[in-house]
Formats: C-alpha cells, structure tokens, sequence
C-alpha cells in the first residue's frame, strides 16, 4: 500500500459506486476491472456491471459508441453494482451524455476537459458545452485536462500521440485510486505481468496512473480522501467472477465430481457465447467444446453426447432456447440428462440482445409441444450461477431428465467476489450408469428407481445393454414403441411425477427479514441484488417485511405455501410483464398476489423497490 | 478394436424383437439385410455399433438392429450422431435417414457433418418423395414428379446428392442400388473402414408412393447397361457384355464400346477413388446413363473427431491448470481472514 | 330408394354408431365414406372418424396394420363419432381383436368368417379361434363368409381372385345397407362415375353391394331392419366435410373476402398436411402454395409474403409449433399479420403423431422468448374449421398480429355435414393496406390505430412509403430501432394491449344448458362433439348443469368471469394433463376448478362425462 | 418495368436516415456504396426493391438503404425473402447476409434457395468469421485459425461457398473482393439482369476480428497476380503485366506466361459463363493462386417464381372451379328442407 495519505484525517464512507464511461477504445472496462480488484484486495465487498455498445466499433465519440463499467464497493455486504452513482468518470461528452442521469445532485463527476471540443459536443448531441452551461451545477464537476496531463506526464517514454492517449484511462484510475486511498501496487504489477514483453507500455501507464494520482492529492480533489473499510465477508480465500465464468467453472466442478467428461454443444449468442469461450480454454479437462452449426445441433448433439454418457450440457439466450424447443422434448422423451443454460436477454424476438429481462420463464416452462415438463432452476447472483450450474448437473444425472437453468445478462455480465470452492467440499454426484452386472434378467431401459422414478443410464460401448429409444411414446418399462392409451396416460403422469419428486431433494424456501408480518417480497432468479437489498435495510429499520427469493421454479420447494401463508400481502417483483406471477397464480391460486414488473431491459432500482415497498406498507 | 476374444456373430445377432413394419416390397427390407449381413464382418463388437435416425419410413431403422440406437426428430439424425461420435470415439455410428430427413429439413446437418468430416457413416435412403407422411415430394423429387403435394407435377427442380456431398467436401461417396444387397454390403464394409464421414445413397424404391423411380436403372432387363459400377484402379467397363467403357472427351464424360472405332480396353478410364481433386468424382456422381454405383470418391483426411481427441491430449500436456482446483485458484485472488 | 323393405314392420332408432374395421387394403375408408354420405343423403346427421395405422401398407392380416371408419347416424343433431358401437363389421381377426373393446355386450359384431383361418388368428395374436372359444358369446355375431360369396356373386365378372376380393367391403356395406334400410343408389352411381373406364370395376362391386344386400334380406339378418329417421337439420344445402378441409376452405373465403391472395407456407406433418394437400389444388384462387425445407422456412416465407401483402398463413402440427417460435417472436415484433393454424396430435416429442391431444395450448400461449403475445383461437367441430380459419385471417389482418389457430388430430380428421357457405355471407375483412395517399407528412410505420392498436400495412412496391423492419426493439410510431429502456416497457406493453383489445371484437362466451347453478363444464376446442353431447343430454333429464365451451383463448371474451361466477362448481374438461385449467387458475385465480382430464390420444367418451359429472353433482 | 416516367436516382436517393454503425474501416460501408451506386443504374422504381437479411454486422445492411427492407432473425433471411419473391414477383429482392447467417444457422435455406432457383440475389459478407458476437470461428473460417471460440486454432475444415453453391445446382455465382467498389457494382447489376438465383460472395475484411483475412489476394502489391477476374467471352488473362493466362492441363488448371514456353494469347482459356457443365466453373471457383473473381457461372433456367405463376395461370384457365363458392357447392351435396 502506498503510504501518503494513510493519515488520520481519513473519512470513512459505508459504500461507494463508481461509474467509468468513455469510448468503446478508451479502455473502461480494464479500468473499472482495476479499481474492482484493488479494492476486493483491500477487503471490500464489491458487485460490478459492464456495459458494453452493441456496436462492435462504433465511431470515437459517438453516443452510441459508449462503453461503461460500474463498480460498487462497500464495507458491508453489496449485492449489487448499485443504483445511484457517487462518483462518474467520462472521458468525452458522449459519455457524459448518455450516463448524468444515473447521477442524482450533489455527487461528483470527473470529465477530461480537453475532450469537449466543438466536434465532440456536437457528436454528443449537445447544443452547447455543458461545462460552461450551467446544467451542471448541481453536481461536484471535477474538470480535469487528463489527455495534456497524460501526454505530458509520458512524454518522454516513447510512444506516438495515439498510442499516449491510450493511457488516459490509468491518469482517470490514479484520480479516483487517490480519493478512495486504494493503493497503486495492484495495478503496477497488473501492467508489469501482462505487458511484460512491452516495456513502454507499462513505462506509460504506470507513470499516467502515478500521475493522475498524484494530480489529486496536490490539487485536493476533495476536502479528504475516502475510506472504505474492509468489508466483514467470512474468511477465506477470494476472487472475483462474472456469471458466466461462474457458470462454465461450475459445470467443470460438475463435471469432476460425477467422474464424467463435459460435453458442451453450442452456438454463439449475446450474452451466453461467454461460456463457450471460457470452456474451450480448458480441453485440459476432457471438455468437448463443440461448436455447432446452429441451436438446434447445438441441443441434438448435446442429446447425442448424453445418450453415449457425457454430462451433456448446451449454452444459450432466449431465440436459441426457441430453436431448441423441440429437441428438448426428445430429452423429456428419451429421459436422458442435458443441461440447458438460457442467459436470458430483452425480447421478443432479436428484442433487446445486449440486455438483461426476465421474460424467457414462460418459455423455459412451457415453450414444448406437449406435456413436456422439465427441472427449471435459476441462478440468482454471480457467484451462485457456480452452484446452481453444479446443481443443474447434479438434478439431470441423478434424475435422468433434461434441466433448464436460467440466468441473465445482469449477473451474467456482473461480477462479485467469489470464495473459492473446492470440488472436494462439493455436494457427491451419482449417475445412474450401469452396466450388465447391475441387470437380473432382461435388461429394461425404462425401469424406475423407486425413489426418484429415474431410469437407468446404459450407454453405448456396454455389452448386453444393447437397446433403443426415441422420440415415440415409450412402453412403461420396456422403453418399446407404445401407441396404447393407458399406456401413455400413464406415461405422461410418470414424466410429471419424475420431476415433481426432484421436490424431495431440493432446500426449504429460505425467508430474509422478517419471518411472517406485513408484507412477503417475492422475487426469482437474477434480481437478488436488488431485492435482497431493498428488503434487509427496510427491515433493518424494523419494518415487517421478507422476501422469498426463488432459485427452484420447477418444481418449487416444498414450503412455499407454508411461507406464503404468513404474510398478509404478497408481491412478485420480475423484470418481465408478470411471468412468475401467472405461474404462482395458477400454482397458489389461494394468494392474493400483488405484482411489480420492469420491462426496460436494466436491473431493479433499489430505491424504486423500497418507494414501492413502503408505499404499500403505507397503505395497509 | 481387434481382439481375440471378439465374439463371432452372423446377422441374426444383430436382428432386434422388433417387428419390421415396412410396405412389403419396400427396398428398406433390403437395406437392413445387408447392414445385418455386413455388421458382423466388421471386427467390432456389437455393443459398439450405434445407430442414429430422424423420422421417416427409413428412420425405423434403429429399431430393428440389435444394437444401441435413438430415433431421433425430424431431420436431427446427423446432429445427434454427431454428438455421440464426438462423445466417444471408439463407437462405429450409423445414420439411416431419408432424402426428406436429411435433405430437406436436416440439409444443414447434413452438409456441416460432411464439412467437418466426423467419423460416421450415413446411409441416405433416397426414394425420391416423403414415404412417411404419404406421398409429398421431397427435395430430390424430379420435376414434374406428380405427388400428393403436387398434383400438377413438381416445379422445384431437384438436388443431387452426389454433387451436394461434395459441393459439401465429401471425402467418401457412394451409391447403391436398393436392391443390391451384395454392393450394399461390400459399400458398407468400406464405409466402416474409412476414416471420416462416408456417405452412402441408397436408389430406394418405394412401392408405394414413388414406385418404378429407379427402374430406368435397376429393372433386370436393363441394369446391366445402365449401371456403371466403379471400383477403385480399375478400369469404368460396364454393359450387359463388359464391352462399354468410358473415356473423357475433352471435359466431359463419353460412352464408348469396346471395339468400336478402334477402342481399345486400354482407352477407358480407370477409376482413381483416392484422386484428391474432385472434378472426375463430380462427373462421375452427374453421370446419369449409366449411372454409377459403387465408392465414387475415398479420400481420406485427418477427422474431426480425431483432431478434437488430439487437441484434448496435447491440452492435457500443455496446459497451466492440471486440476479445476487449480484453476479456481489461478490469478488474482484474495484472502479475508 | 329400393323399395323391398319399405314396409311397415320397421323399426325406428335415434342413432347408430358403425365401425368399419379391416386390412388397410380392405378399403374401409371407402365404406364408412359411401355408408355416411347415403345416410347423410337420408337427411341423418352424421359424424364420423377414420382411424388410419401409423405403417405406410403393413403386411395383412397383422394388428398394426388395422384400418377403421367409424360412423355415427341420427335423427337428431350428432355432435361425436360416438363412443360405443352398435355395430361392427370387422373383415379379418386382427380387425376383431382390435376393435372388440369398443363394443358393449349385447351389441352386433358382423364377421367375415372365412378370414379366420388359423395363420390369420394366430397374426391377430389370439391362442384359439375367437369364434369358437365362446369369448363372443355376450354379443350379437352374424358370421358369414364374405370372401366365398363375394367372389361367387362376381365370378363371371371376369375379374382375378385379388381383384374379386377387393370387392368384399361392398358385400359388406350391402349388408349394413339392409340392416339399416339405406338405399343402394347413392354408392352404385359412385361406382359408375369413379371408374367410368373401368367396366368390370363397376360391375363386380355393384354386384358384391346388391349380393350383401340381398344375403342380409334373405337371412333376415334381424329380426327387421332399422330406421333412423332424419334429422331436423336447418333447411339448406350440405356436404360432408372433414376439419382440415373446412380449415383450407375457410383461408380461401378469407383470401377472396379480403381481396388478398392466399399465401401458405409449409412442411408436410401428420395431421396437417392434408390442408396442404386441400389448398395445391386450388392454385386458380391465386394461392401460392410453397412446400418448404422445414417448419422454419415455411414460417420465414409466411412472414416474407405478409411483407408483401397476402393473407400469409403456415400449417403444422406440435413439433412444427415448436421449430416456428423463434419466428413467430418476429412476427410479433414486425407486426405482421400472419395465421399459424397447429392441428394439434400427441406429444411430447414425436409422442403419437396419428393421435388427437390438446397439449399445445401452453405452447402456443407462451411458447416464444421474450414478452410475445399473440391471438390464440382454437376450432371446436370439423365445420366450424372453416368460420375460425376465416376468423383468424380476419383477426390477424384487422389487428396486425399473428394468430395461432389451434384444431387436433380428431376434428382434423372427422367429418360431420356442414350447411354450405357462400363468400357473400361471410363477414367483411378490412386489411389496413395503404398507399402515399393515406399518409399525412412523414410516413410513420408504427403509428396505431385508436381502436384496434393496430399498426399500418405499408407494402413493398408502394411509392413512397420505403421503410425498415425488423426483430430489434422499435421505437414507437417511427418503427426505427431503439434500445431506449422506457420505449422498451411502453413497447412491450402496447403489444400486449393491442392483443388484449381483441376482446372487444369477439362473440361473447355462450353457455349451453343450464344458465346457471350447481355445475359449469369447462372446456375449449376440438372437445365440443362429447362436451356438449354429455352435458346437453343430462341438462334434458333436469339436471342443473351448463358448458361453456372456448374457442376465444387470447385474448378470452369479456364475459368469461360473469359466467363463472353463475354456478356452483366449475370442472375444467381437456385432453392433455390440464393445461386450459392452468391458464384460467393465473387468469381468474378467484374461482375454485376442478379438473378432467384424459390423455390418451382418445376424444372423450361421452359416458365417461356424465358420470364423472353426475358424481360431482350427487356430492354437492 | 421500363418506363418513360421512371425518376432519374442518384445514390443518394438510397441512403437512408439512419446513421451507418459499422466499425470504421470495415469492408461492409464499401458494398453499402456499391449498392447505393448500383441500384439507380438498374432501371427500377426504388420502392419495388426490397432487402431482407438475418443477423449478423453485415445484416444491418438494410437499415442502411432507403428502400423497403426487413431485419429478420440469425438465418432466415433466404427464407424470409424468398417469401417475399413468391407473394410479389415485380419486386426485385435482395439478400444482405453473413457467412455465419447465410452458411451457419442458414446453411439450409441458403442451398434451398438455390436449389429452387428463385429470381433473388444474395449478397455473401463471407469475412471468415462472426463479427458481431465479437469474434468466433464461422464455417469459413481457415484450419488453424485463433479466434475467441478457437483459441488454440480451428480445428473445423471450412466450406468453399463456391463449391458449396454450385454443389447445391447454383445458376449464377460470382465472387468480388470487399474493397473493389467498381467490380462490385458491375456484378450486381449483372446479378440483378440475371433471372435465377444470384450468389455474389463478397471477400469483405473484417478490421476487428480478422483483419487482412485476404490481403493475399488484395493487397495492392499483389492483386494484380493474385486475383483472375473473369468475363465471359474473354480469355483468362490477368497479372501486373496482363501476361498470365490460364490453360487446360488434364483436368487441372495450370497458370502459364503467355510468351514462355511457346505459349501464345490464344492457348489461354475463354471464359464461358453460360455452359451448362459445371466443370469448369467449379474449376474456376476452387482455384485460389489466382483467386477467380468477377461472374463465374451465369446459365439461366426458368425460375421457380416464374413457374409458379406460369402453374397459377395455367391453372386458372384449366380448373374445374372459377369461383370459392363454386368448390364450396361442388360434388356431393344434399338439401335439407
Ligand atoms: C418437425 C417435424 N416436421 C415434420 C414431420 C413429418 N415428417 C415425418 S417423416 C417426413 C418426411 C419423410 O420423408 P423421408 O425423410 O424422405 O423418409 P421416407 O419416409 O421417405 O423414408 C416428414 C415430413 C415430423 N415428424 N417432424
Ligand atoms: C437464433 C440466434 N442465434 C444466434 C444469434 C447470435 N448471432 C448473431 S449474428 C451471429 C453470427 C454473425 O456472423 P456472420 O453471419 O458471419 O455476420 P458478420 O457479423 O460476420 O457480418 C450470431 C451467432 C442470434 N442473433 N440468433
Ligand atoms: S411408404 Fe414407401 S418407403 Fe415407406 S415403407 Fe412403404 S414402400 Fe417403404
Ligand atoms: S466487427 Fe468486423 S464485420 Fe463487424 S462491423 Fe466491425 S469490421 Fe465490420
Ligand atoms: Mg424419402
Ligand atoms: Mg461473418
């Protein structure tokens, strides 16, 4: 840690968001990858957001080109990248254009002065310079020339105008690094590591970044800097994840546990490709990373691969999930266990395709012809897409079914720390594969585990197991072809019953805040942060509210109208039109159940949640 | 693979409790013959034997062979197969499926399995209409074919397998008669034995909704003329009396007798399966009086599967993180005490 | 008529059910055809079902290659093929084995009894001759040896034996005819006409019906032939018709209606194709009818031909449903009119293709990523196809909006008499085509209707109106791409309000029976014929008990809670595992249903009903 | 379609307003001028053209053109078209797609449409990669290739669209270098002339994820020996020097010197677009030192669009049924008083 100002006269804040924005060539995601790491380092808690354009490239300081990266960090535990911003920093005015308004007054903005020329401010879409207009005054502007500052500090290493420039972003992180007292060795040896064949590039930055630090201590950014104390996380050993990372590390925990090699089939699409790209980083491990031609290879051969006995998985986002819907029924058919991670993303149809929406849960549970159920489970924070894609691995093998397993763009994109999981401390993983010495007599492909209605796994290379199945109704425990109407009935009920006995081994649903009172928050999936937080600090201030956060939708637990029943009001909060609300509807038709839905393609407002939450508390 | 204790079998092994429900006369009884005939001649084991289909008359193949098979969905058969091959290297996977199946609604499948040349052997049951769903044409039947969807005739005009395979990269293609059970047999044997994805179309006569289609080359009083069967290194010599044979003529392909116009048997053209360049495989597979049966193209070249094995191995050597232990614990990480 | 057994001494019936069952090359389709359209002549209301094997041509004699027709006569309104034969006229053993379970003790089964020769017995699976065994002895069995006196009474037609015997199915319809007092004259003018080029054809099977006819007569068969006497149909002119044909027929009344041409897209599935067939016949209509590669294209081209102007529709059944969702999202988002009609067959997966089930509601209501609502509408009778497939057009070209059209295998495929309507009587369509001139100032692709919602349709090759579509989010009026996050929410919630306006355009929900009191029977779609048979019949004996049968699903009519709230107890009525019953639990969650449900690729027998309805109404 | 009345377009008549969003420096702004360049000269009412096109960066095409246009869905864009084509033949339709769009998820309707030979052209970005997923291998995509999903190098063998079209029964196939404003702009009015299915590849770089993927070809150094650009009735002349010429040897192609070894302007091959023998355009389409650019293959056959109608017409004199009601009261019908 750099020593300057460990002094006394320190001031501690609780949490703090900052906002880097800039062009898409600016470099904000490495910046904002910096400040999260430092500070996680520090003993921070810390939940970040990216927010990348939809255009690959878009031209230099247009509004649509901007990039942004949100960090928050705080002493107690942040479940989400935050509402509010404290502090933005934009490189140009676009940027500062298509992000003041996460900015309430009072807070503060950094910009680089020199970038609000004529041309920039016009491309911006501003009348005219909004430093010089006024419309900014109710906030803390911090102009800073920070490209004549960068190039100047680095003048002497070497590099041409374009390449200079590209250290801006470290003067901006020195800045910030100095008003939060977050120390510049990470960094440094972040640079030193991973341009190590490159000496003037680390020479730029490191010295661009010392630079903007030091700029802020002699020009006082701020009365004092900010200290933001170690957050009381349980101890052990950390590291940042995204979602998706979280997701592919998962079913590699999976995929050791149960002895089997992972098998993923998928075709690339916004914003589940991650996945693809990290799994195939790791063959290592006897992943077969097999890029298809289109979503429905994709799922067929992921059938495929399970029929020959791999943990089977296939990666997607909403239209995929369309595409795959009638292989899916093969699965439910065939009663082989795949895995189908859906990254839910705004639609209908291309819709929203960098956004975040909850509004693929209709579609996961009903999107098949025919009576066609399957496991649906969803995961709720970054870090727990690692348990839930470890669960989604586990319900499929031990239950011989396909599983959906939903997540979205906001915790699949979104980071937080992670306590690192060994695969020892993992759950056991027992597959249902056998071979002819588990068979008496004939072998029957569709016999049951009394338990878990699960049907045995023989797969192909076994000798005496020899046997055939498909997508025609199957005859109860031959697996022959059946056209028989008792026969399907009960076929049909048997299919139902299967999943609905993955109940039996699934945890309670957990309550937060209060047990029983007022009013009972519920909430599925990706929305956790929010909700989590809206609802702990209303009940820290003693209000009689819970929440009832879903990670099982199909089944559901167990004690879900135990839960229900103790609260006087119910309300289901989803950034959909009300998808989870017509299912607890049609499940629990004994509840009244209020609704509160947003279809804009962002997260919860936390404060939005609370205004909304104490309005109907108000009212009872 | 090989191995002493290898169990001898004759086709009745590979014959499932299932009864066959095919038209009487259709040649997908002959077909199932032969891979019955030719699966125990192949020195594996019968549980290796898996096969894959999508839905059609032909796609109940699976059921009748006494191995491990999946009947899939429409058109997904190369799909799945796919799947399963890259699952598990040392099974010897089949796809039986239809000019509808893997024309029509699987043409993707079918020429991105082509593309990327993974080890299976696809048998393609062209009757030239949809037999399942009652008489639709398909996507090989001939212009002006009348069918239950074109009862004024057919106005698209047709794929020709031959020429998509290898439009596609084939590295194997052959052609069989449906009735043939002996080439049928020899074709498969080599299917297995290649390395790579083979492709093999079956002229299948369906009695019922397209019967005849084929006849111009297989009716018994004409086969011997229309039908060139090629073999590889030797010489394209065909007819009721071994007497044609063909030679180039500048880029394009000619019938010459034997005989005739000084003809000599050294002037035909001997059949090189192997030749890397496609032209003369293209040729051949257009080819429509004679029409040739028989392996038409055979290159081999390194298979996906097997590159995919391979990375895998080489990955297992290289790589940083040996254990996903490790790999979680890579990097930036921080401790909280 | 023929005149010999117009006596006195006959007996009249309310209705006769009649099964057919034979060899697929028996010709039983023809039979059950000729003997419905003679009784249909006769001025009976008929309903009737085929019952094809799923094997293209299995070898004879053999159970899976069983080929039925089942008829139902009366003289009063018919509303199902009916449940329990009377009669059954089974051709070989096989036929017999198959069919016997569907007759009740006491009721007449006709036999060939040459048929049933040991190897023929043993192909039906039986140990013993069941003519001998004594396992028929609690019904009513005429043996006659068809097969020797057909071919004597057509031996000097000079015909081979396989010809001869391919007239054995009109010895036998000469039989039923006398049993059922039916004139020859319909069937022996259909010969004539059908194979005017074939002499011997004609001659052999007039011969054959007459020789029935006169081997029933003399025998005295029974006691006295029966008579059913006319229905009291409304005045007018029939035909016969089956579902997927009045489905073909009403697009081409919409097309004609519209002044658009037809446009169908599609890929051959079981039971649909036939509506395929129906319309390639029919090109002077204008309709262009594209066979595609797949499901999707066929989807894809519909929604390419509704760019360009037609009344664009694809076909198909459950698993087609399935590969058209993704599609189907750009329709709603493009806001293209466009019809998907889904003959509905068992599933899941390839489930049993050739029988009927109503398990793709929750497919079609919900089965697309995203927030994607469109029309969902389900025919109810075979006729009816015809008014909801002109209804839908209409709905769709009104509105803007696809619209699902949901039928089944079993209406699909049945056949009752349909009053013939003439284009003039149907209702107007007013598509919202436009030109330049329509336009005041800038064209604004996504401006609305005040009444319907609904967006202009501006087409390719109208000057002045280019313009841009497409699956991203658009932006209000202008249609231009947006990813703003309130035009998303305002979006997503105007393209539901646009579907849910529908309700003001739609018939009221009709209650048959009872208005109100103890019991309302649910139901929806191609279940009518047995609901309504069920109810109406113990609504006559005084019971208080009433049907509200659906065809209007998404939007449901305004009326539907006034009428639920009219009785007691509601029971919800469906072929499938309860999904209607899942729908009206979200939407009315107020009401307390119960459920009844078959899923056994079977219509409902009409018995099963009213006891199941009597019980509720005892335990009231 | 000729008319007096016809406006005078310039290109700025088809842009539209809407900002063009690729990364600067992409290949796809050089086809967007071609085609803005091109469309005036195509003797067209503007609003009779119409572009479709799927996902993808170059799937934004239509967007760009101020004419009627449609964005579809990731592969659909030959189908969605094609619908288009069937509904209204005077419209001259267009489709703009990418060769993950049209060779990947649309690998099947992009062989169908051909196979068809509806009266569209189709626009090929083949860039060798998925640009706007940021980044992975495509099914042209070279053996050995990084990318994000092959970081160790594609291990997936590519297609060859050209092979892959004309395997598929392609009646007009013609390949342009992305940068080359001039060539482009002359194929795609002959594309458009041409009735039938038109498959123009563009070699289009993509600057952020496979930067200079054909420079072996384009690059101003090299262009002149590396590319062959055809015309038919033309000899195969190319070379900085116009000296190099393409023979016939065997069934290969050989380059040659015209003026070494004895050879002479008039051994060099003339090109003839318009033989119905694939040979030799598959030849040319295959060749890759030079690459053959320019229209390959340009052999028209009655299109099915047109067949289509002509059934309609010929329908509507023949049919038994003038009228709906007329069908609706056809055949056996019975009063009920
Ligand atoms: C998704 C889907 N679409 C359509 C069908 C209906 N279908 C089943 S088989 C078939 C075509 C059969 O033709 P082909 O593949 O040539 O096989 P054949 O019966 O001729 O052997 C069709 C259209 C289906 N089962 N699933
Ligand atoms: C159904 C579906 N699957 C996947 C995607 C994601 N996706 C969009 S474009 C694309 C590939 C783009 O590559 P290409 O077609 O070559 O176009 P380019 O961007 O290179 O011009 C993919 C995989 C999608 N939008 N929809
Ligand atoms: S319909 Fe044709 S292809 Fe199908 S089983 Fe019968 S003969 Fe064979
Ligand atoms: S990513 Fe590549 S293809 Fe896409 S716009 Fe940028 S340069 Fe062009
Ligand atoms: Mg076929
Ligand atoms: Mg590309």
């Amino acid at each position: 840690m750099t020593q300057e100002n460990s002094s006394l006269d320190k001031q501690s804040v609780k949490d703090v968001v900052i906002r880097f924005v800039g062009d898409s060539g600016d470099g904000m995601q490495l910046t904002g990858t910096q400040f999260s790491t430092t500070s996680a380092l520090l003993g921070n808690d810390i939940a970040t957001f990216p927010n990348y354009p939809s255009e690959i490239r878009a031209p230099q300081g247009t509004i649509y080109g901007v990039s942004g990266f949100q960090v928050h960090i705080g002493e107690s535990a942040i479940h989400t990248p935050g509402d509010d911003v404290d502090v933005l920093v934009a490189m140009n005015p676009a940027a500062l254009k298509v992000n003041i308004n996460a900015v309430q007054p009072g807070k503060t903005i950094i910009v680089d002065s020199d970038s609000f020329t004529s041309k920039n401010i016009e491309k911006a879409g501003y009348k005219e310079n909004p430093l010089i207009t006024g419309e900014l005054d109710s906030f803390v502007v911090i102009e800073a020339p920070i490209t004549t500052l960068t190039r100047e500090a680095i003048k002497d290493v070497g590099l041409n105008k374009k390449a200079m420039d590209r250290s801006k972003n470290m003067f901006a992180l020195g800045m910030v690094y100095w008003m939060f007292t977050r120390p510049l060795n990470h960094t440094i040896e972040f640079f030193k590591k991973k341009f190590s064949n490159k000496p003037m590039v680390i020479e730029a930055n490191i010295k661009a970044l010392k630079a903007g630090y030091n700029f802020a201590q002699t020009l006082e950014l701020m009365p004092s800097p900010l200290v933001v104390l170690p957050a009381k996380m349980r101890p052990g050993t950390y590291r940042i994840i995204n979602g998706n990372t979280a997701t592919a590390w998962g079913f590699l925990a999976a995929a050791e546990k149960s002895g089997l090699d992972l098998y993923l089939g998928s075709y690339p699409i916004t914003p589940a490709t991650d996945i693809l790209h990290e799994l195939v980083k790791h063959l290592q491990f006897g992943v077969k990373a097999f890029q298809a031609e289109d979503e429905i290879a994709g799922i067929s051969s992921t059938i495929g691969a399970s029929f020959a006995g791999k943990l089977a998985i296939t990666t997607t986002s909403g239209p995929g999930l369309a595409l795959k819907s009638e292989a899916l029924g093969l699965a439910v058919m065939t009663e082989l266990p795949i895995v189908v991670v859906n990254v839910q993303r705004g639609g209908p149809s291309t819709g929203l395709p960098t956004k975040t929406e909850q509004s693929d849960l209709l579609q996961a549970l009903y999107g098949r012809n025919g009576e066609s159920p399957a496991i649906v489970i969803a995961a709720s924070t970054p870090e727990n897409c690692f348990d839930y894609a470890f669960e989604a691995s586990k319900l499929a093998l031990e239950h011989m079914t396909p599983v959906i397993l939903l997540t979205d763009g906001y915790i699949a994109n979104g980071s937080a720390p992670w306590k690192i999981k060994k695969v020892e401390d993992m759950p056991d993983i027992t597959h249902r594969q056998i071979t002819a010495d588990d068979v008496e007599g004939e072998f029957e492909p569709y016999s049951r585990d009394k338990d878990t209605l699960a049907r045995p796994w023989a797969i192909p290379g076994t000798p005496g197991l020899e046997h055939r199945i498909g997508g025609l109704e199957k005859a109860d425990i031959t697996g022959n072809v059946s056209m028989d109407p008792r026969n399907h009935e009960h076929m049909t009920k048997l299919r139902q019953a299967k999943v609905d006995k993955v109940a039996d081994s699934i945890p309670d649903l957990k309550v937060e805040g209060a047990q029983e009172g007022d009013l009972l928050v519920v909430g599925w999936g990706g929305t956790f942060g929010s909700m989590f937080t809206a609802v702990n600090s209303m009940h820290e201030e003693g209000k009689s509210i819970g929440l009832a956060h879903f990670n099982y939708i199909n089944p559901m637990p167990k004690n879900v109208e135990d839960v229900f029943s103790k609260f006087k009001k119910i309300i289901v909060c989803e950034l959909n039109n009300g998808q989870f609300h017509t299912v607890l509807n049609a499940k629990f038709p004994k509840f009244e159940y209020m609704k509160y839905n947003k279809i804009q393609g962002l997260p919860f407002s936390v404060l939005d949640l609370i205004n909304k939450f104490n309005q109907i508390l108000d009212n009872k | 693979m090989t191995d002493s204790n290898m169990p001898v079998y004759t086709y009745k092994d590979f014959a499932s409790d299932q009864e066959v429900r095919w038209c009487p006369g259709c040649d997908d009884y002959v077909v199932l013959k032969s891979i019955q005939k030719a699966l125990p001649q192949m020195g594996r084991r019968k549980e290796e034997f898996v096969f894959i289909s999508g839905i059609g008359c032909s796609s109940r193949f699976p059921y009748y062979v006494d191995t491990y098979g999946m009947h899939g969905i429409h058109g997904r058969a190369a799909a799945i197969a796919t799947g399963v091959k890259l699952a598990n290297r040392e099974l010897s996977v089949w796809v039986a499926s239809g000019d509808g199946d893997s024309l029509a609604i699987g043409g993707n499948h079918f020429i991105h399995l082509i593309r990327r040349n993974i080890d299976i052997n696809l048998i393609l049951f062209n009757n030239e209409i949809y037999g399942l769903t009652k008489g639709q044409f398909s996507p090989t039947s001939l212009m002006g074919q009348k069918t239950k969807s074109s009862p004024y005739g057919n106005i698209q005009p047709p794929f020709h397998p031959g020429e998509l395979a290898i439009g596609s990269s084939s590295r194997f293609f052959a052609r069989v008669p449906g009735g043939n059970t002996k080439m049928q047999q020899a074709v498969f044997i080599e299917a297995e034995k290649f390395k790579g994805t083979s492709i093999v179309e079956v002229l299948q006569n369906c009695v019922i909704f397209n019967d005849g289609a084929f006849d111009k080359y297989t009716d018994r009083a004409v086969k011997d003329d229309a039908q060139l069967y090629v073999e590889h290194g030797k010489p394209m010599i065909f007819g009721k009396n071994s007497d044609k044979g063909i030679v180039l003529d500048g880029l394009k392909l000619k019938v010459v007798t034997i005989g005739e116009d000084g003809v000599t048997e050294d002037d035909i053209l001997v059949h090189d399966a192997k030749e890397k360049d496609t032209t003369l495989h293209l040729m051949l597979a257009r080819l429509h009086m004679p029409v040739v049966t028989g392996i038409i193209r055979a290159v081999e070249e390194k298979t996906y599967d097997e590159l995919c094995t391979e990375r895998i191995e080489q990955m297992k050597s290289q790589a940083k993180f040996k254990s996903v232990n490790e790999l979680f614990a890579s990097g930036e990480t921080y401790e909280v005490k």
